[in-house]
């Protein structure tokens, strides 16, 4: 009979407060198999741990449940506490009686009630319990990183700095990300390029990192510690082996396309470079405008005119595979495209209406305009900018419901800018409000306004040309009357959205995104670098809009994470596994065909059967690769493959324990 | 000003909310709809301030307000604001109110209104010269619009006959059924 | 159960671990109230679910059973729910063809940030049994099924 | 009828003379005329009791399952929903195809109600085939009684089934002749793990009936045997029809026992499955 | 086939004169059948929405109920934006919620299913078939005059229950107008209100959202404004040389309706499309555009 210890936490007022854990706790003590039973202020306490203990030696009980919060909290916590005692780890089970009972129902009878149904479930469960010993996976010190924006460069240094391989991908032909586009960073206004591109050239010259630019990620397999990834290469077109970068093609070739990175400000060539701290520093044919290569026409200029003969025309993509140990995706964010959203901002068709991208490729020293403030329409210094914030951010119907989180404060940077760098210029915020949540961001903002911009609560309904001005009409809410700003150039702060490919990428890593896209995080406050997947990290923007500060905060830890987990040779997997019975499986692969990481396979075996020896088919269970979900237990008739810690019969006790 | 009394009329406010099917919590006052409006500059109070007063449960005094009579119901703010709160419903629900208890901040619309119905309850069909005639008279700028009328006699834009639905009397049954609807809820 | 209370039913919820008990916590988190008549079972997976464990629960007194899990394609084992929509698909015909009312046996898709979804769920699904009222058809407890 | 019975002796007595099968599995007649028995020919000389007319109602497949590692071939008579069966059970892997020597027999119908809805009176798979392959019938509609049971209302079918199950004696005689019943230890012989309890009401023999439906459902050959078998003529077909039927409508057109490599509907998936659930 | 229900609506026989004439030439030319519905009444415009919800809906759905009985199975094309926007909301309310379908036959004494759409006449026109027939029809071209296409509010607002796509500038009237060879400028007023409904009860009030709409259409370059509602037409028509005169400012932009610009590209002369009625001299600029194009009548 086993000897079961049930204790009901209070969690202070939580669950004490919402239904009577007096009542639980002796309803409790009378079940079948249960010899103890108390309830206790905090037990995930130091103090409540030890009442545990104290309970199991006094008692000598052999499995516990714990009536508490939710597993998902504390169920590690419990384990780690039954190591240093007799009773094995996975004798254990919790009834979840805060989320999902206290803290749902107002009726303190039903409350109550159901606490003890809940409790009854998890004794009734763990009478089924068996001692579970955990089986040990190999690990591969070898990270991939994919995204090199500065979260995914910081996030390869780091993890390469202590002495582990790095594969860092990045899908244009540059590394740099969106950090690299920008002139002056807030709060410090220190020049973007000076923090950033000596990290750049530290991750192309570091001996632990292999930089691959034009990649990406093709299929992942396994699981932690063993992922085997297939990278797609895109075909450049110019070996960047013999090529030293003197960019002589670039100045020959006759093609002339939008510039991705200076966001169509101005044009760049088929072979480019996108910016000139580019790196790798060695430029790429791009296929879609290359005369050549859409032939269009024979041209072959770069060629020609190469002194290494580095551009090759039949280059193709190349598929890499290879192992990691861990993934850390930084896929970083991109801007909303607003125009479609706000044909009130005249949707587009008026140039000097820009993001606020475009701007800061205006005011950046590499930039097009040579960071002279130029406004696109005629190349004329705006005298009245006015700057519109929460442009499809804050905005439940046309954009995103969200905030964009660093527009107040780059915003804010903008107006400093335009006021310091065009004497006499005029800066009107339209702003909702300004959030500036840092270390030093409020004062930044009061310098913004010490500079003289003027701040207008109100958001701009219209946005339209008339007589050579572009009239922005709002209402300046505090004083309660509309108003009418005319201005040369208006900025519009829009909304951050992840990355185009996201989602194709999260499937391929069986991580899940929310409603936006955005990477879900395995909690928001305790575990907000992993994913769902053991081995799965991730850092930056990719999991919602961010600064630059807690961008390289996240890479750091993510490195970390991946650290910890390369510490040791090799992992503790889960023993909640299923296993097979031999004598019952009679080798009909249904549990084969259902598992989906290909864990369980049928395999010959000698077997005494009736008329002597015989060899048949059995399925057997690879401890590496499953992960434990139970599919196949569920498609076998015969209950021979079973998943341990959720077995038929503990599911079972449990239902039938709910109808008592 | 005197100090602010909020929900000195809650009851009101929540009943015009309800009425027009509006959460006057999803409005969080950002303006768009009072920038847009484009009748704002002649509005004693701006539309986002409509909704503030409701509220803070002030529906008292939105339905003494000019602006719930100026308003051109022309569905600007509610295509644009980000929250969709449907501010048109909200000040069409404010003038029923309004007028359950006889006030109109702006006379002249009330009165043209009255005399539009008026003419739809006898004719069937709105009258252009009896309306322009009647509301001059009744509003007092007996000269308003009077210069073009030469030019409209002339061109048979306007003339002495009336253009009547036969049925005429299934209509006035019908208005007054409705009238009676609307004193009802 | 004193016999003034009203009847309030039983309803059984297998939820998967990653996506709808998360949702539920969730829940909980916000301090969204919904009816106290569903006990939650949690599973790693809703592809665990065996039918069999289905017509358990109503064999033993259940009013109500569940399963729910992720939206199909958000699986944290990838192809889990595929399988959970074919099994109980075809199970929610089998026991309408054998006499049990449909509305007693749910399957939804309930993500781990669908909070509100999970007590609307739960609220409609109680409201559902609580007008079928008790579940005579397939329940060993009911005396007269002896 | 009896030039298949003669060519059948005739075959049965040399592979046996030959010693290219072990035993011959096919009927033999039974006391009284209309009666036949399965029959386990071992000696080519008691090829002559094997028997060939429309008594034959027996499915002769499911023997294999008693003899998986037999030490020579065994010649089995299959009639088309034989042949199905045994493609049945080397679909779930639980004989091997070198064991068996199938002697095809064209098969008109036999004294069994099934066969009006037999779509496949030609054996699909065979060594040998005994008769010219007849004609198939066409003419029905496969899923007749489940849709009509459908017609009922839900209350008029609670009711039906509660009598039919009460009358269920659990002799489990539809599990021992189902081919698909092929499990080394049954579920509900395990009474340790609690699955199916020992009570005898109602609820426990609905409680198999559905479970063993559910479980045989996407592979049942049609083949009518759990019917004939039941000693308190239940309609299990309804509740196996029906889930046939629910897995065409839901999975595409699907039949069993066509070939030697099937995939059960409910062991796989594809990504545009139908989904009523919110 | 060309075949609606026709709402004409009470300004077309007085102010909306000149649009009824092009309409029923244009018509006539492309063999467009607009069968008036029966003994219709007034659809309420502004005044009634302001006294009452159910007079509101009352007045739409006995035509509604008229059409359906005497002309079923037709659309009802509705050219004035005041009475579409009436209709619409109406037939939106039946269709949504059955309760309010059956108080509204309770007080109209008339059933009403709703079930035809309501259209403007820029969607029947804007038909592949409506275009085909005004193409082939328009022969002669007024190229050279630079027109703003104005819609005004009520034929877009709301979007809920209009549906239009792109409700600040939308582009239907320009792909219809544009038939007639005139250049349409792209300006961003198309869908703003022009106070219609208070220019006479609140003139002061009403006026500068006139005034905007010829700064903006002049500012991008128009020589004329085309409407597609008698409303929107008789109120920047009519007060233009009032704004110039009160307002100092110096406008000279004709008001055309849409079909008066199509019928005398399909050859109507001035009369025809009663150009002489308009309150802002309208001849000059069409003559001297046709002048120039060498296609004068």
């Amino acid at each position: 009979m086993s000897r079961t210890g049930v204790f009901v936490c209070h969690c202070g007022s939580n669950i004490a407060g919402a239904l009577d854990v007096e009542r639980v706790a002796a309803a409790a003590g009378k079940l079948p198999g249960v010899r103890y039973a108390a309830s206790y202020k905090y037990m995930c306490s130091e103090q409540g741990q030890q009442l545990v203990k104290d309970a199991i030696a006094e008692h000598e009980l052999d499995r516990i449940v714990i009536a508490s919060c939710s597993p998902r909290m504390h169920e590690n916590t419990f384990r780690k506490l039954l190591k240093d005692t007799p009773v094995n780890p996975y004798m254990l089970e919790i009834a979840n009686i805060r989320e999902q009972c206290a803290w749902v129902h107002a009726d303190r009878e039903q409350a109550t009630e159901k606490a003890v149904d809940l409790v009854r479930m998890a004794v009734a469960k763990v009478a089924k319990n068996k001692p579970l010993h955990s089986s040990f996976i190999p690990v591969h010190k070898k990270a991939l990183v994919i995204g090199a924006g500065i979260a995914g460069i910081q996030a390869a240094l780091d993890i390469a700095d202590a002495g582990y391989e790095v594969t860092l991908l990045e899908k244009e032909s540059s590394i740099g990300g969106h950090m690299v586009m920008l002139d002056k960073t807030f709060p410090t206004l220190d020049c973007s390029a000076c923090i950033s591109t000596p990290k750049m050239s530290e991750v192309a010259a570091h001996p632990n990192i292999t930089l691959m630019t034009g990649s990406t990620v093709e299929s992942v397999g396994g699981y932690v510690g063993n992922f085997d990834v297939a990278i797609r290469q895109k075909a450049r077109y110019v070996n960047h082996d013999i090529c030293t970068g003197c960019g002589l093609c670039e100045t020959k070739c006759p093609a002339k396309v939008t510039s991705e990175f200076n966001q169509a400000l101005c044009t760049r060539t088929a072979v480019f470079r996108p910016f000139p701290q580019a790196v790798p520093a060695k430029p790429v044919i791009d296929p879609e405008s290359c005369r050549k290569l859409i032939g269009k026409a024979k041209c072959g200029v770069c060629q020609a005119v190469c002194p290494l003969g580095a551009i090759d025309f039949e280059d193709k993509d190349k598929l890499i595979t290879d192992t990691y140990g861990a993934i850390v995706v930084a896929t970083g964010y991109e801007l909303v495209d607003w125009a479609p959203l706000y044909p009130e901002y005249g949707g587009g068709k008026y140039s000097d209406v820009i993001t606020g991208l475009q701007y800061e490729r205006l005011v950046n020293a590499s930039g097009p305009t040579e960071g002279k403030i130029l406004r696109p329409s005629d190349k004329s210094v705006p005298k009245d900018v006015v700057i519109v914030k929460c442009v499809g951010s804050r905005d439940k119907k046309k954009g995103r419901a969200y905030c964009s989180r660093a527009c107040c404060m780059y915003s804010a940077k903008h107006a400093h800018q335009i006021l310091e760098k065009i004497p006499g210029a005029r800066v009107t915020v339209f702003y909702m409000d300004v959030r500036t949540p840092g270390k030093n961001y409020e004062e930044f903002y009061d310098r913004a306004r010490e500079d003289g911009a003027r701040y207008v609560r109100g958001r701009v309904a219209k946005i339209f040309r008339e007589n050579g001005k572009l009239i922005c009409r709002g209402e300046d809410t505090l004083l309660g009357r509309g108003v009418e700003v005319p201005a040369d150039m208006v900025i519009l702060e829009t909304a951050m959205t992840p990355a185009q490919d996201i989602r194709e990428l999260c499937a391929k890593l069986t991580i899940s995104t929310d409603e936006y896209g955005w990477v879900q995080e395995a909690h928001p406050k305790l575990r907000p670098v992993e994913t769902q997947t053991a081995g799965v990290y991730l850092a930056g923007a990719c999991q919602g809009p961010k600064d630059i500060p807690d961008t390289v905060a996240q890479a750091g830890a993510a490195a970390a994470k991946v650290c910890i987990l390369f510490s040791k040779n090799e992992i503790e997997g889960s023993p909640m596994i299923s296993a097979v019975d031999e004598n019952k499986c009679c080798g009909c692969s249904a549990c084969v065909r259902v598992c989906p990481y290909r864990a369980v396979m049928l395999e010959e075996i000698d077997s005494r059967e009736l008329s002597g020896a015989v060899k048949r088919q059995v399925a057997r269970v690879n401890a590496g690769l499953c992960q434990g979900c139970g599919a196949c237990a569920a498609s076998c008739r015969t209950g021979a493959i079973d998943l341990l810690g959720f077995t038929n019969a503990q599911i079972l006790k449990e239902v039938d324990a709910l109808c008592l | 000003m005197a100090q602010l009394q909020f929900d000195n009329s809650a009851v009101l406010a929540e009943k015009i909310a309800a009425d027009a099917g509006v959460t006057l919590s999803d409005c969080y006052q950002c303006g768009k709809c009072s920038a847009g409006c484009p009748m704002s500059a002649s509005m004693d109070i701006q539309p986002r301030q409509a909704v503030r007063l409701l509220q803070l449960g002030m529906a008292d005094e939105l339905i003494r307000s000019r602006m719930i009579w100026l308003c051109a119901s022309c569905h600007m703010c509610v295509d644009r604001c980000p929250n969709d709160v449907d501010l048109p419903a909200l000040i069409e629900n404010a003038r029923y109110q309004a007028q359950r208890i006889k006030l109109c901040a702006v006379p002249e619309v009330g009165k043209f209104n009255d005399i539009f119905m008026e003419n739809v309850k006898n004719f069937g069909k709105s009258q252009e010269v009896i309306l322009e005639g009647a509301y001059n008279l009744l509003s007092g700028n007996l000269l308003q619009d009077m210069g073009s009328v030469p030019h409209m006699l002339r061109h048979g834009i306007i003339g002495p006959e009336i253009r009547a639905v036969r049925e005429r009397e299934h209509v006035r049954r019908m208005l007054t059924e409705a009238e009676r609807e609307d004193e009802g809820c | 159960m004193p016999v003034n209370k009203k009847w309030m039913p039983k309803i059984l919820a297998f939820c998967c671990n990653w996506c709808t008990y998360t949702g539920a916590d969730l829940a909980g988190l916000n301090r969204m109230k919904y009816p106290a008549d569903v006990r939650v079972l949690r599973v790693p997976c809703s592809s665990r679910v065996n039918p069999q464990f289905v017509l358990r629960a109503f064999q033993k007194g259940c009013d109500g059973v569940m399963v729910c899990g992720c939206h199909p394609g958000d699986c944290h084992y990838t192809s889990g729910n595929y399988y959970t929509r074919r099994r109980f698909m075809v199970l929610k015909e089998m026991l309408e063809f054998n006499g049990i009312e449909p509305e007693r046996f749910q399957t939804r898709w309930i993500s781990g940030s669908e909070a509100a979804k999970f007590r609307d769920t739960v609220a409609e699904v109680s409201e559902l049994v609580t007008k079928l009222g008790p579940n005579t058809v397939f329940n060993e407890r009911r005396a007269e099924n002896v | 009828m009896s030039d298949i019975q003669s060519a059948l002796r005739e075959r049965a007595r040399e592979l046996l003379e030959d010693g290219k099968v072990e035993y011959v599995i096919g009927w033999e007649s039974a006391r009284g005329e209309d009666k036949t028995r399965p029959a386990f020919i071992r000696k080519a000389e008691d090829a002559g009791r094997l028997v060939w007319n429309r008594f034959c109602v027996n499915s002769t497949a499911k023997y294999l399952l008693h003899d998986r590692w037999p030490k020579g071939k065994i010649a089995v008579c299959a009639r088309g929903c034989d042949t199905r069966a045994i493609n049945r059970m080397l679909s779930d892997g639980q004989i091997k195809r070198e064991n068996v020597y199938i002697l095809g027999i064209p098969c008109e119908g036999v004294e069994n109600k099934i066969c009006q809805r037999c779509a496949h009176r030609n054996p699909l798979v065979y060594d040998e085939l005994l008769g010219e392959s007849v004609e198939e019938k066409t003419d029905f509609d496969r899923f007749a009684n489940v849709r009509e049971m459908q017609e009922m209302t839900l209350e008029q079918r609670r009711k039906m089934w509660e009598d039919e199950f009460t009358k269920c004696i659990r002799c489990y005689a539809c599990r021992n002749v189902c081919p698909a019943c092929s499990c080394r230890e049954c579920y509900a012989d395990q009474y340790r793990t609690g699955w199916q309890g020992k009570q005898f009401n109602s609820v426990e023999n609905r409680v198999y009936g559905l479970t063993r439906a559910y479980h045989v459902g996407d592979r049942c050959i049609e083949c009518g045997e759990c019917e004939r078998v039941c000693p308190m003529d239940l309609p299990i077909m309804l509740q196996t029809g029906k889930m046939l039927m629910q897995c065409n409508e839901l999975f595409g057109d699907y039949e069993c026992g066509l070939s030697a490599d099937e995939i059960p509907a409910l062991g796989t998936y594809n990504l545009n499955d139908a989904d009523s659930f919110g | 086939m060309l075949r609606y229900a026709y709402y004409p609506g009470c300004s077309m026989d007085t102010t909306g004169v000149t649009y009824r004439i092009s309409i029923e030439y244009l018509a006539k030319k492309i063999g467009l059948e607009l069968m008036e519905i029966p003994d219709w009444n007034c659809c309420g415009a502004s005044s009634a929405h302001a006294k009452g919800k159910w007079q509101a809906l009352a007045l739409p759905a006995r035509n509604l109920a008229i059409a359906e009985k005497r002309l079923p199975g037709l659309d009802i094309c509705v050219p004035c934006a005041a009475c579409y926007a009436r209709l619409l909301a109406a037939t939106v309310a039946i269709r949504e919620s059955a309760e309010t379908r059956s108080r509204i036959e309770e007080i109209t004494g008339v059933t009403v299913k709703a079930n035809a759409n309501i259209l403007t006449l820029m969607d029947v026109l804007g038909t592949e078939e409506g275009m085909a027939a005004c193409a082939a029809a328009a022969t002669r071209k007024l190229t050279g005059l630079k027109v703003a296409c104005y819609y005004g509010c009520l034929t877009s607002r709301p979007q809920a229950i209009t549906g239009i796509e792109n409700i600040e500038s939308p582009e239907l009237m320009e792909k219809i107008v544009s038939l007639s060879g005139v250049e349409c400028v792209d300006w961003d007023f198309k869908t703003e209100c022009c106070g219609g409904s208070h220019q006479v009860d609140a003139p002061t009030a009403a006026r500068p959202l006139v005034e905007r709409i010829f700064r903006n259409a002049k500012s991008n370059g128009a020589q004329a404004i085309v409407t597609a509602c008698p409303m929107c037409h008789l109120n920047l028509d009519m007060r233009e040389e009032e704004i110039n005169r009160k307002m100092g400012t110096a406008y000279d932009i004709p008001v055309y309706q849409f079909t008066q610009l199509l019928a005398v590209a399909m050859g109507a002369s001035a009369k025809e499309v009663g150009l002489q009625k308009h309150f802002y001299p309208a001849f000059k600029r069409l003559d001297r555009t046709l002048r120039k194009a060498g296609t004068l009548q």
